[in-house]
């Protein structure tokens, strides 16, 4: 079936919430459909008990889907825009993310945050951040993300049947892209990357927004005879170490590209980790094209300069071949 | 006798001056709406029309040195405060002549210079931070007040009790206004909080808590000059909601599955300029020729404003790596 | 008339039980104090010394199948649910044996089974998690009810706020029980809010509030009672505030310049066990010989627990590895 | 003269509020010394109003500060333990270190966050982070730390007086360490490391807690004859590139040793970067020496199997030679 990126989540959700009871989902706006539309027409199907608006309280959001998930629902989360999880900070890394451990094992958090992810719509600073490297850092949570509608629906699907809290990233900017979904999902264990290229040069890693740029680079780049393999992680955490290690063992040479900032953002994990375990096979240093230092500005002619884009992965990938 | 006619006729100045800002208000977003569906503005749009009898009574009851901290539905306090239109439509429009170089937006025009600390994309963010000016004004001595906007939707979220519990406890120089429009994105103010007043949570924090007529702009400036002395004086904040409506969807293209045209349609009866328009003829302060020659000014001056920021420039590209720090250079593309 | 003859059977025996279970704490809790200056146990400890009549009148009107989250001061309400004494101890000895496997210690002593969702070391943590399982129960339609015990202090927190909304308006069976114990670290509860009652606050979400003597626990059983009944029935949250002093300071080692002597002396008049002690002797329902036996058995059962904690096996360090994911393996050194 | 850590912090916010009136302490406790005594006597000495002990509310601390800090305070505020900064996120970094940008540079935001430590303390999860790598990632904050009683002083008034946020971490469990400080400190900008030890054969870089187990891991690699230069970053935005490559090209060998768990650190970032500046002159790929990828347990044996001491920095070190 053709669905948008927003159908797919819908009917991802539907998908789990219809497959069981405990599967139930609130935020901002969530009951009306969502404030970029992901929600629409669950509250019809599920009822207002299973498909929760909330006020502005992001502690609570989270929170109360702590508590739930610690009895034995699988609470749906959405944060409207990731910048505002910062409210609800404390209870996604301390509590979700530790409640296992610190109570020796006996605790179950089967909980999903899905995040707005802005960025490339000129919101500004505080409603364009990809803050998927504060997750990675924080052990007891796994953290996902997906660039199109077919692979948003499983990484979704895979989400809420893990029996662990997860954050999955859906970029705003990509909501209205269209693509055929499969019938059914058979869900699986989230961790495996989708190698969306297939290439011999030049390995490219990525993840969310950056999936199509990389493609589009990768296009402009096989008319320059320099083939590049595109990697999707879909999953950072955990984050599929074989198949990166396996295309960089071939093309001996590996771009990471993201959206966020450069400056500790997860690129710098996967370059530092690949560089140990394949550090004689690289023929360069693993270059890293992400969002520049900065907090992203509104205009669009300061946002398109700040994030990555097609062009300067381009130019990354032509300076290692 | 003459001391109350001098008032009176202070009074009458006030109303004459705040509808004229309410006016620019109004004339700014109805033109900036137009614009936008035009496509010629990035970004989102929150409007604040319907809402400006707040803005425009609250900072008739400051001087110039107080201090205002906004929301993401900001315009309207930047104008009443007193920001200059040019930059403002040019901020929109992410010129370089913007008040905030381009790099803000819609969700963040700011001129600190006039007291303004920003528009805010979070919900709640300025209220800590005016809060914050109002303790930097406390510990200097300084007579300044210290004004937190917020929306009804604002009043749920954790740093709004935090900071209100601490401005009470340490008796702060601010005011905390609540603009009740009725809606915090698409849900009712009763589906987010169960009591029948904003202004009852003040009693949370043995604060001061008072509902007004939001739409009526002499209700809302009284309140406000209350609360403001009684800042100014060193009794501390006050907890101000004034109750008002939201004519516009959320945000510029919101479907508004939530409500009823009758509903809105109704509250435009109680449009605050138009209430204000009759009050001002009421009273004998205002007739046709007066009232047009407001509204030729106010139209010119958002034309005039327009004007200049379509036709100033674009911001060079590489200044989006200046104003990080104020010290530290961002490295740029390699 | 029967039955109100088995009524006040069943109080009296309540009353007996209860006391029992305040004693329990107050041996454990005195037995780990010396345990703790000798060095036996590592890490931080904030004593419950004097508010056990809160946790045991609180936990008195729950079911076996309700909630409690508890806080860093959460002794007393791991055993005032039934928490076993001999896994609590070795917890907090850090043990392979403890309720959880040594990684938590005093500070998050939890055992879900029966229903302790675990002490939490962020002030207010618990809060929005013990409304999450209620949420859990009203989504399941079981009638578990949840109660969140907190702090004075941690009512000042933001995520108090959200979720006491929160909650009000969905109408959750949570019970919010705040343990007013005269202090947050080392300032009073006069200099971080300036209000009379805690319970006020309920105010500013609807909710019902009441505020107790937190050293009377037959107050604290029936205003408890009342809170979960209206919980059960679908009547929603209520705020119950208990009065409390507490007598240790804020954490083992605390120098405590911030009060007198005589100010925990005048407390220690008023010890929640003294009371109860007294009350059941008066009602004819306790003497020596009972009282002797209570203290018996307790210290039978502490020390019991004390013995089994010291001589449990230490972890295995590489157990450090296990209980982050329910799947995913952490690598271990290389 | 001799202070231990914490009378040295103690030392630098006298002389910073001798120094400048618009220096405020504010901070839970902090009125009456500080949970752990670093504010002692400053109440005594400055007055209530500019040592200010707060509620339970970490948004409140922080937010006040931002405000105070835009209208020309210089505030200090004191987090308990850097855990609980998750409360007041949102105002550290959508508020505090996007201000100056979002409104085009006409801001200024100097404000300084201390933040307590834990770790090596039995603290457990939610008492014993090192949270520096969500603030490195955060582009308008500037991040420092130190080991020393000498350092803190020189860190903690070059942070009071830097325009823009600072973040300092201090090690509580470094607390009672005493040490000689110069009797003046002469302000300068954050960002020069300080090479604790000289060595030819390994390049050891780290920060904070672990600077004493790297020198003790360097005192017995001496015995064994290698020879370990020993680089206290001090900083971490910015942090003293050119310093670390220096060391680099002379040993070609890099350790990066932190406290925090190893996915997604800042060590990664370091070990990204030194193998893009100076990736034919390492002879190994950049080792990581960390806290494991668990939360912090309490029990004294699993904590000190997860936080990185000595023994296992040496290990490390002895793979590379
Ligand atoms: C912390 C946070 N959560 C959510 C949002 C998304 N959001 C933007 S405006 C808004 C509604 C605000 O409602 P209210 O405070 O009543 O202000 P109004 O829009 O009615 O003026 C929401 C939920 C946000 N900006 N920040
Ligand atoms: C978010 C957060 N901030 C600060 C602390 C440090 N802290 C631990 S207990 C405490 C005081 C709590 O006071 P209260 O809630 O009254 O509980 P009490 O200790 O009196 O039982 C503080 C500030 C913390 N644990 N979590
Ligand atoms: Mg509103
Ligand atoms: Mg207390």
């Amino acid at each position: 079936m053709r669905l948008s990126y927003s159908k797919a989540i819908t009917r991802a959700l539907e998908e789990a919430m219809a497959a069981d009871a405990a599967v139930f989902c609130l935020g901002e706006d969530v009951g009306y459909g969502g404030a970029y539309g992901a929600t629409q027409s669950l509250r019809d199907r599920f009822g207002a008990a299973r498909v929760r608006d909330t006020p502005i309280s992001e502690s609570a959001i989270v929170g109360f889907s702590v508590g739930a998930a610690m009895s034995g629902m699988r609470p749906v989360a959405e944060i409207m825009h990731m910048d505002f999880i910062a409210i609800g900070m404390d209870q996604v890394v301390n509590q979700a993310a530790k409640m296992r451990y610190m109570f020796g094992g006996k605790a179950r958090v089967p909980l999903t945050i899905r995040c707005g992810v802005g960025g490339y719509l000129n919101a500004a600073a505080q409603h364009s951040q990809s803050l998927e490297a504060w997750f990675t850092h924080v052990p007891g949570l796994k953290v996902a993300t997906a660039a199109t509608p077919r692979d948003i629906r499983a990484v979704l699907r895979d989400a809420i049947a893990d029996d662990n809290p997860v954050i999955v990233l859906e970029p705003l900017s990509l909501y209205e892209v269209a693509d055929d979904v499969p019938e059914t999902h058979e869900v699986r264990a989230l961790g495996a990357a989708d190698i969306k290229r297939r290439g011999e040069d030049v390995t490219i890693v990525t993840w969310g927004r950056t999936v199509p740029e990389c493609l589009a680079a990768a296009e402009r780049l096989a008319d320059e005879r320099i083939d590049c393999e595109v990697i999707d992680l879909l999953s950072l955490v955990p984050w599929d170490e074989p198949a990166v290690l396996g295309s960089v063992w071939r093309t001996n040479n590996l771009v990471v590209v993201h959206q966020a900032p450069r400056r500790g953002g997860f690129g710098a994990e996967i370059a530092a980790r690949v560089t140990e375990r394949a550090f004689r096979e690289l023929d360069n240093p693993v270059a890293r094209v992400c969002g520049l230092d900065t907090p992203v500005p509104f205009a669009p002619k300061l946002e398109s300069y700040v994030l990555p884009g097609a062009d300067r992965i381009a130019q990354a990938v032509r300076r290692l071949s | 006798m003459s001391g109350s006619h001098d008032a009176e006729g202070d009074n009458a100045g006030q109303l004459i001056a705040m509808y004229e800002r309410m006016a620019l208000i109004r004339d700014a977003e109805t033109t900036l709406l137009r614009l936008f569906e035009q496509a010629e503005m990035p970004g989102f749009i929150h409007s604040y029309i319907g809402e400006e009898a707040i803005a425009v009574g609250v900072c008739q009851a400051l001087r110039g040195s107080d201090i205002v901290t906004s929301t993401h539905r900001g315009h309207g306090h930047i104008i009443a405060k007193g920001g200059d239109l040019r930059h403002f439509f040019a901020e929109l429009y992410g010129k370089a002549e913007g008040t905030c170089k381009g790099k803000g937006g819609s969700m963040h025009v700011a001129d600190l210079a006039i007291g303004i600390y920003g528009a805010n994309g979070i919900v709640g963010g300025g209220v800590p931070i005016a809060a914050g000016a109002a303790l930097a004004a406390q510990l200097r001595g300084s007579d300044q007040v210290a004004v937190a906007f917020m929306g009804d939707g604002a009043t749920d979220i954790g740093p709004f009790h935090e900071t209100l519990n601490l401005a009470a406890v340490w008796g702060l120089p601010v005011v905390f206004v609540v603009e009740n429009n009725g809606f915090a994105d698409f849900i009712r103010v009763s589906e987010h909080q169960k009591i029948a007043h904003i202004a009852e949570r003040a009693g949370a924090y043995g604060m001061p808590g008072e509902t007004v007529d939001g739409n009526d702009v002499e209700q809302v400036r009284e309140a406000a000059a209350r609360a403001v002395a009684r800042a100014r004086q060193g009794e501390g904040p006050t907890l101000l909601e004034c109750v008002t409506y939201r004519w516009r969807g959320h945000y510029e293209g919101d479907p508004q599955p939530y409500r009823t045209q009758a509903e809105v349609d109704a509250w435009k009866q109680r449009d605050p300029l138009l209430l204000t328009e009759r009050r001002l003829r009421e009273r004998g302060l205002a007739d046709d020729g007066s009232l047009g020659a407001i509204w030729e000014r106010v139209r010119l001056e958002v034309a005039e404003a327009v004007e200049f920021a379509r036709t100033t420039p674009e911001p060079d590209p590489v200044s989006a790596l200046t104003d990080v720090y104020t010290d530290l250079a961002v490295e740029d593309w390699p």
